[in-house]
């Protein structure tokens, strides 16, 4: 049986049916973390640090023990000794210490301790009779005094190898890369900028607030339920924060009210975990907004010098950065992810760029979309901007010029295989978007953006029923209807129509290991996974009907949802169903089912290009923004709706970051804005439609051709709006967020 | 033999090279050897590397083929979002 | 927490009056509910006074003034076919407060009482000479809006008063309001800066004004010096520019999460303009 | 501390709970009355995900106590649907993809339900002010403000 997995036509795939989750959404029956319940079950709260750094004296639990409605107390004693390790390898101890503080509390809503009581009103209730004795230390919460020689040191012997002798402690990993000799090549340039870049941290903001269920008993046997984009990485974390063998858990993912990045890691798992296993009864915790905001993970916030040097005629002679991201009081911060894609859409013969991560007393940072790389697509493409404003050159006709394809050296390293880049900034020169007149005061700006993507460890399952009927199960958290995409690709394998196939988010206990719903892996990777499993089934459906029919399985292929004779016996027989396969498959040799497991390593990279006009009220510094296109190499759109729909998301997100949303610390260093009247994403009524365009050049490593789409979108807007708004108000923005006051105080000149 | 592209910032841990030959078929090979060539590699390596096999970036995976004659190269191990 | 909901204001009075603890009265709930669920107050008396007859009335008195009890939401009001035509900047402004959702429960009352110098209806009411019908153990008395607040979160109410309706003038000949105000986004935030104006005319030029600021100092101003700026005038450039100098000097802002100093007094200044030319144009009976 | 009972009436059913006074009305139509549709995105009004529908006004079920509640009538998105047959809003909002993770879509159909009843033809502006208060943080609003929109330019042909 000859079969070629690659394919460039199409029947199901690239084709929006309606999602099988849909009814479910809209009838508000769809079950999310906040939503189970179980008999016996508990209330669990969090008493959390109203302090940016402070020694933990003493706790005293005894009242809130003794309290009717209490059925147990926990504070760090009551979780696994986990071994610490310096930087990222001691990630287990990072997150024990993050979830429940040790010696110390070490940002403003770090939790301390945590009560499991009959009701919800109960459990905040005696959240206020725990003591806790503190002593105040000295804070930081800013990237560069986080640096700075007399900073108070977050934890000593956190730094991994990598950082040079000399740096404070609180920098805990380096980065450096990139080639060539860059003093030569700002020899060569026409003109040299250098700037400096501050962006603050931002919160990834999903809607539905952290929440599971938990159930452990002293046997070590639990189950958890729980919003997250990465059950078995709950799993494998909650059993070594609890000192539980990692398969007597069972993790089930809820439907997800949103990631975006922030779900990747546990938070309340392990403390609803202990709770239970303390109180032997089921235990829920569903954080409020405001833990939300203070005690989850936001972005790194950043502190960017960049510096270009370009000829005349455009062509970029060498690029510098030195990326600064802290990362709250653990290591983490993606300095070196920020510092690799800085430069990657340019095909440059010198290039150098430095990244760190530094703790500061703030809450542990996480994912949020292409984690690191939208900072540095702000510093890096404003300053093209400003240069070919200075030069007098299109910006477009500038990237496109410098721009990578297949076979240039990657700032960080290898060469490209097939990439999109040119594809992106050519459709973005002939969007009429770009060419449109612009109204007085408003400004236009185009920017680019890389992302890696990532393929990860994927385990696929797929059973056919006696009727024809499939049943895949997938394990990754489908975030934003993943669910139809994974059934598109089976049915152009299988060859029976979409609806027939019902893709499950399998649990831990039902399905192979997978890795986290994150780095745009799973239409890739789940993908790849789905359409391998659905060849297996196929295989196998191919042997029954050469069994049937007498004649030898490699005469057998597989055409449109039929077996069909091929080769010497084409012909011979009429096509074979899958449905008259399966109809009596118990006796023709068993259930047929195909599954897949691997960790795909060819996700492809991806690149953006998107354009923006956006208009600044001179008077108060205000912004709207009036017309916004996102133009994005999809390598082949599966479910073409939500392909637009990750664009569209990813743009609006970036619009919030790059106009009003941040973190503002108190001198104190607690948070001031943790609740979504003073934490500003954009309303509805802040954004205009936002136009998309799909390029699809085919990712080599994927069957149909597939690149995740997810994070790259995210990458291009703080730089193409802080171009545009600098453009309209004719002052250069170069700290986000842009918000009225900073773009009021540029304006008269004392910004 | 294969030349493994190192980024800058490991040179201080390679008395300065950024490009080592060694002899391997799989990634993993490649991890042990360079290991054994550089012992302060291991830091880095159990941080966390991933490996560019002409241009197709491995993230993780241990046991992808490497050609003769490929260009490779060492990168600190991507995350995603 | 007791809970009551009494059937009149004096049994409300009467209630406030013997608890101990923090009382707070239960209108709209917007603000109580939020402090409430946040723990940044639990009361231990909540008195709901919207079982009481008439609170969600909108009267026009036989004089052309108005009298709004105490449970009449924003959505009430914007929904009133003649209110909004009267008051278009006092309509408008409790209109601005929140959300769809906030305007089916948020109050003028509640907007009040909260004590906020950033609450959007007050400097409307201030600048329409809206007073307030204050019940207490002594009987009702009214108040002007201006004289309620007397700090953040504060107010003049002592124990056991109660606000018991909102009174608004009758419009009278040639008069237009207008308030605005700053925020970041077009929705959903508290104001930076706000500012309502109140005027009359004879024929072009202004013989009565009142200017009221907000959010730029620790309660809600009544300038003087800004209606002074325009009274007598044709609203020309030198008056804008007075007016905005007016509001810029009565400015006593903090730096906080939402705006700093600087910001806050310079686009006091630019608001009180904008908003003098649309209560202007109103008074004249033009569309704006 | 005492609890109150509360009779009320829950698209079309009378229902009955007790409550204490500082539960939301959220926090009893979810635990008490196990209508989950409605979610707490945050607990201050900002975010709209727990909408519903108090005597015909649309509030935040966060915004408004358990207590309150006690004779009114409340419609939530368990109750959007007639029967087996789903409101234009839902079916729009599948068939134009105008979801993604869908936590807030109960309370934004719920939303967009009032607005179509008190303005059967709003433009997008209008469409984008009234749902405000209806935060959506994957979508970037586009396919909702186009699906209601174009629900209900539907829903003016239909009658």
């Amino acid at each position: 049986m000859a079969l070629d997995d690659r394919k460039s036509q199409f029947t199901f795939v690239g084709t929006s049916p309606d999602r099988p989750d849909g009814l479910d959404k809209v009838t508000g029956r769809a079950k999310y973390g906040a939503d189970a319940y179980a008999p016996g079950m508990l209330h669990g709260a969090i008493l959390r640090s109203p302090h940016a750094h402070a020694r933990i004296v003493k706790i005293d639990t005894s009242k809130a023990e003794a309290h009717k409605d209490v059925k147990a107390v926990v504070t760090r004693a009551d979780f696994a000794k986990v071994p610490f390790k310096p930087g990222l390898e001691g990630e287990f101890w990072n997150v024990l210490e993050n979830v429940m503080a040790g010696d110390k509390a070490l940002y403003d809503g770090h939790a301390v301790a945590a009560v499991a009581a009959t009701s919800a009103l109960s459990a905040r209730d005696a959240l206020k009779l725990i003591d806790v004795e503190y002593e105040v230390l000295p804070h930081v919460t800013d990237v560069d005094k986080a640096m700075a020689p007399d900073a108070p040191v977050i934890r000593e012997g956190a730094a991994d190898y990598s950082v040079p002798e000399g740096m404070h402690p609180n920098v805990v990993r380096y980065h450096e890369s990139g080639h060539g000799d860059v003093e030569a090549g700002f020899a060569e340039a026409d003109l040299v900028i250098e700037d400096r870049f501050v962006t603050e941290a931002t919160h990834q903001g999903y809607i539905e607030p952290h929440a599971c269920l938990a159930s452990l008993g002293n046997d070590g046997k639990g189950e958890l339920w729980c919003t997250t984009q990465g059950h078995w990485i709950a799993q494998k974390t909650c059993a070594a924060l609890l000192g539980i063998e990692t398969a007597q858990l069972r993790v089930s993912a809820s439907e997800i009210g949103g990631g975006f990045g922030g779900k990747t890691t546990v938070f309340i798992e392990p403390v609803a975990l202990a709770l239970s296993r303390k109180a032997n009864r089921p235990v829920k915790i569903v954080m409020t907004r405001s833990e939300v905001f203070r005690a989850t993970g936001p972005t790194s916030s950043a502190s960017m010098d960049v510096k270009i040097g370009m000829k005349k005629d455009g062509t970029i002679s060498a690029a510098q950065g030195v990326f600064r991201l802290q990362g709250g009081a653990f290591p983490g911060a993606p300095g070196d992810l920020t510092a690799m894609c800085a430069f990657a859409p340019y095909n440059l013969t010198n290039v150098k760029q430095t990244g760190y991560d530094v703790m500061s007393n703030r809450p542990k940072q996480a994912a949020y979309r292409a984690p690191g790389a939208p900072m540095a697509a702000f510093a890096v493409e404003s300053v093209i901007d400003e240069m070919c404003n200075e030069l007098g050159l299109d910006p477009v006709e500038v990237r496109l010029k410098n721009a990578a394809h297949e076979g240039t050296k990657a700032s960080f390293g290898p060469r490209y295989e097939r990439i999109g880049l040119v594809e992106t900034l050519e459709a973005a020169k002939a969007h009429p978007h770009y060419s449109a007149p612009l109204k007085p005061g408003q400004g236009r700006g185009i920017s680019c953006g890389f992302w890696f993507n990532h393929g990860g460890e994927t385990s696929v399952s797929l059973a056919l029923s006696e009727d024809g009927s499939a049943q895949l199960m997938v394990g990754t958290p489908d975030i934003g209807g993943s669910r139809a995409s994974m059934a598109l690709m089976a049915a152009e394998v299988l060859g029976i129509p979409y609806e027939n196939i019902r893709v499950t988010i399998a649990d831990t206990a039902t399905l192979g290991y997978n890795d986290v719903s994150h780095g745009s892996r799973v239409t890739y990777a789940s993908g790849l996974a789905t359409i391998k499993a659905a060849h297996h089934a196929v295989e196998k459906l191919c042997e029954r009907a050469a069994a049937k029919w007498g004649i030898p399985v490699d005469a057998v292929k597989w055409e449109n949802g039929c077996a069909v004779p091929s080769g010497s016996n084409a012909g011979d027989f009429d096509p074979m169903p899958l449905a008259d396969i399966t109809a009596d498959m118990g006796s023709t040799g068993g259930p047929i089912s195909g599954h897949f497991e691997a960790t795909p390593e060819g996700a492809g990279v991806s690149f953006g290009t998107h354009i923006v006009d956006a208009e600044v009220d001179p008077e108060t510094g205000k912004t709207s923004i009036t017309r916004y296109t996102v133009i994005q190499d999809a390598g082949k759109a599966i479910h073409p709706s939500y392909v637009e729909g990750q664009f569209q998301g990813g743009a609006a997100q970036g619009i919030g970051w790059a106009l009003n949303e941040e973190y503002v610390y108190g001198e104190d260093g607690r948070l001031q804005n943790s609740i979504f009247l003073d934490y500003r994403v954009p309303v509805a009524s802040d954004l205009p439609m936002i136009d998309t365009v799909i390029v699809e050049v085919p990712n080599p490593g994927h069957p149909f051709g597939v690149r995740g789409v997810g994070e790259t979108g995210i990458v291009p807007p703080l730089a193409a709006i802080a171009n545009a708004v600098s453009n309209a108000a004719g002052v250069r923005m170069r700290q986000l967020p842009m918000s009225p006051p900073r773009i009021l105080a540029a304006l008269k000149g004392n910004g | 033999m294969v030349e493994v592209h190192l980024w800058s910032g490991l040179r201080s841990l390679t008395g300065g090279q950024q490009v080592v030959e060694v002899q391997a078929r799989t990634t993993g090979e490649l991890l042990r050897e360079l290991v054994r060539i550089h012992p302060q590699l291991k830091g880095p390596i159990d941080a966390g590397v991933s490996i560019a096999v002409d241009g197709r970036v491995i993230a993780t995976g241990l046991t992808e083929p490497i050609p003769e004659g490929s260009e490779v190269y060492l990168m600190q191990r991507l995350r995603g979002g | 927490m007791d809970y009551h909901s009494p059937a009149n204001f004096a049994e409300a009075s009467a209630l406030a009056s013997k608890a101990t603890g923090i009382t707070r009265f239960l209108a709209g709930g917007t603000d109580v509910l939020v402090q409430l669920r946040s723990e940044l107050v639990t009361p231990d008396t909540l008195i709901d006074i919207k079982k009481i007859d008439g609170v969600r009335d909108i009267t026009r008195n036989a004089d052309g003034s108005w009298t709004l009890g105490v449970a009449v939401t924003g959505a009430e009001m914007s929904e009133h076919p003649d209110l909004g035509n009267d008051w278009p900047g006092l309509v408008e402004a409790m209109d601005l407060i929140g959300s769809t959702q906030v305007q089916g429960r948020a109050t003028l009352t509640g907007n009040l009482c909260n004590g906020s110098p950033a609450a959007d209806s007050v400097p409307a009411m201030i600048a329409a000479g809206a007073t307030v019908t204050v019940t207490g153990p002594k009987g009702d008395r009214e108040v002007a809006v201006e004289d309620i607040p007397t700090g953040p979160g504060k107010t003049a109410l002592t124990k056991g008063e109660v606000v018991s309706a909102v009174n608004i003038p009758s419009r009278g000949e040639s008069g237009g309001d207008a308030y605005l105000r700053f925020i970041p986004r077009t929705e959903m935030d508290i104001a930076v800066v706000g500012v309502g104006v109140n005027l009359r005319l004879e024929g072009d030029e202004i013989t009565e004004a009142r200017v009221s600021l907000g959010a730029v100092a620790p309660t809600v101003l009544l300038v003087e010096d800004c209606a002074n700026a325009i009274i007598g005038t044709s609203l020309d450039g030198e008056a804008l520019e007075a007016l905005a100098a007016g509001a810029t000097a009565a400015c006593n802002p903090i730096d906080d999460k939402r705006g700093t100093i600087e910001f806050r007094t310079e686009v006091a200044g630019v608001l009180a303009k904008r908003a003098a030319k649309i209560a202007y144009a109103r008074a004249k009976g033009e569309q704006a | 501390m005492s609890k109150f009972h509360v009779t009320t009436q829950v698209n079309g059913d009378e229902v009955e709970f007790l409550c204490d006074p500082r539960e939301t009305l959220l926090d009893c139509l979810r635990d008490k009355l196990n209508l989950t549709g409605a979610k707490e995105g945050c607990g201050t009004g900002d975010c709209g995900a727990c909408s519903v529908s108090v005597d015909g006004r649309l509030v935040c079920s966060c915004l408004m106590l358990g207590v309150e509640a006690e004779g009114k009538t409340i419609e939530t998105v368990e109750g959007l649907a007639d029967g087996e047959v789903l409101h234009p809003l839902q079916q729009k909002f599948i068939e134009r993809a105008a979801l993604q993770c869908g936590i807030c879509t109960p309370g934004i159909l719920v939303a967009a339900k009032a607005l179509l009843e008190k303005n059967p033809d709003p433009t997008e502006e209008e469409t984008r002010y009234w749902l405000a208060g209806n935060l959506c943080r994957c979508t970037g609003y586009d396919k909702i403000i186009r699906a209601v929109m174009e629900t209900a330019a539907e829903m003016r042909e239909a009658s």
